[in-house]
């Protein structure tokens, strides 16, 4: 059953909405929720040129995957979640997180959870390089494995 | 016994390799590798009981015992995605 | 100001959604939030044929900018809402929000509010046709104006 | 004074019409109209007082006073959008 509701995709390729959009709709669904993480011209007081994404695989998609299980035990939502890696140009889209529900607010709660639940389980990691350098982008409470 | 470990992200640059096998003795945890580790690679952190590591694709706790074949992933900070 | 931050639009036509997507787009923005609802094939235990929506345009028009300064007032944003009205087959969308944000709470928050406020002070309303029958739907606490 | 009232949704449907000219008298307030109204068109509501009403496109408390050439809608309970 739980395999029908849930679709996650990690890729080098540009990400395109109507894949998730197509997952998570259905007849009895009032209602799509769609969020989209875009590559920000800057940061803090930098000017962003580009940004890379870097992932372990296997474990990500574990962990976009068990991140959905929690979301549809939670919330009556099928779930997509769309992560690119590689290089992104600003304004292109690195995350899309789609739910499909009946009623509209579960279907916010739930893509708003699964944001939040993406950054503090799902090993994935940000270079940014801006004029004059790069950096990686670490929060030392950004990640919390454990909560 | 021999153990795969895999750097990502910062670790990966600091460490210089993507991955690397390690020869510690059995029953030694998690704690013991990642501090062999961090001997070799000493810019990874100053503090080793702070690195987040997962085994076999799962976060674990540094008291961890290891087995044979394991494969650990030492994960570096992570603020994905936009805040 | 205000005027480039907001963008409103009652249609007879099928919804796009790249024209609110497009304009809440900012290359400062690291996030895209869209709400779609979409016409459902039951209600309650009627099985849904299709749906009408009315309006009062001029007086829609004016409470759905009425909502989007309202959001913009609480959250750094660019918001833009479509609404169609007339006939609507199942799976057809009635209701685009749009939001564009730096950071992705405020965007998810902004685009929530709109949804539930539209109910409270648009005058729209649909009427279901169903298997033998068809009905307006009105709920005596849905419309609260002065909220 | 004429007001120019108009009908939507279920009200449209109940009254049979998409909008009547009403004459009230100077002075007089929404719930006089309304009053007026619901006689003539009693299937509207069988409780005038609880009728929602936008004087120029605002709602309106039933108390406020109308003057010439306001444009008075009756707002049936509406309940859009998805649930």
């Amino acid at each position: 059953m739980t395999i029908e509701k849930i679709h996650v995709e990690i890729s080098e390729l540009k990400l395109d909405q109507s894949i998730a959009k197509n997952f998570v709709s259905s007849n009895s669904h009032g209602a799509c929720t769609i969020f989209e993480g875009v590559t920000r011209d800057h940061s803090d007081n930098r000017k962003v040129k580009f940004l890379e994404y870097e992932c372990y695989k296997p474990m990500a998609i574990k962990k976009l995957k068990q991140i959905c299980e929690e979301i549809i035990e939670k919330w009556d939502v099928k779930v997509s979640i769309l992560h690119r890696i590689g290089k992104l140009e600003i304004g292109e889209v690195s995350l899309i997180v789609a739910t499909g529900s009946p009623h509209r607010k579960e279907g916010i709660q739930a893509c708003e959870y699964s944001v939040d639940r993406i950054k503090e389980i799902v090993p994935i990691w940000k270079k940014e390089f801006f004029e004059g350098g790069s950096i990686w982008i670490e929060d030392e409470n950004g990640f919390r494995p454990f909560s | 016994m021999e153990i795969e470990v895999l750097f990502f992200a910062s670790y990966r640059e600091k460490a210089g390799v993507k991955s690397c096998t390690f020869e510690i003795s059995h029953g030694s945890n998690l704690k013991g590798l990642i501090d062999k580790i961090v001997q070799k690679f000493p810019k990874l952190h100053s503090d080793p009981s702070k690195i987040v590591a997962a085994i076999n694709e799962e976060f674990s706790d540094q008291s961890q015992i290891l087995s044979e074949g394991d494969i650990v992933a030492l994960i570096p900070p992570v603020s994905g995605g936009s805040k």
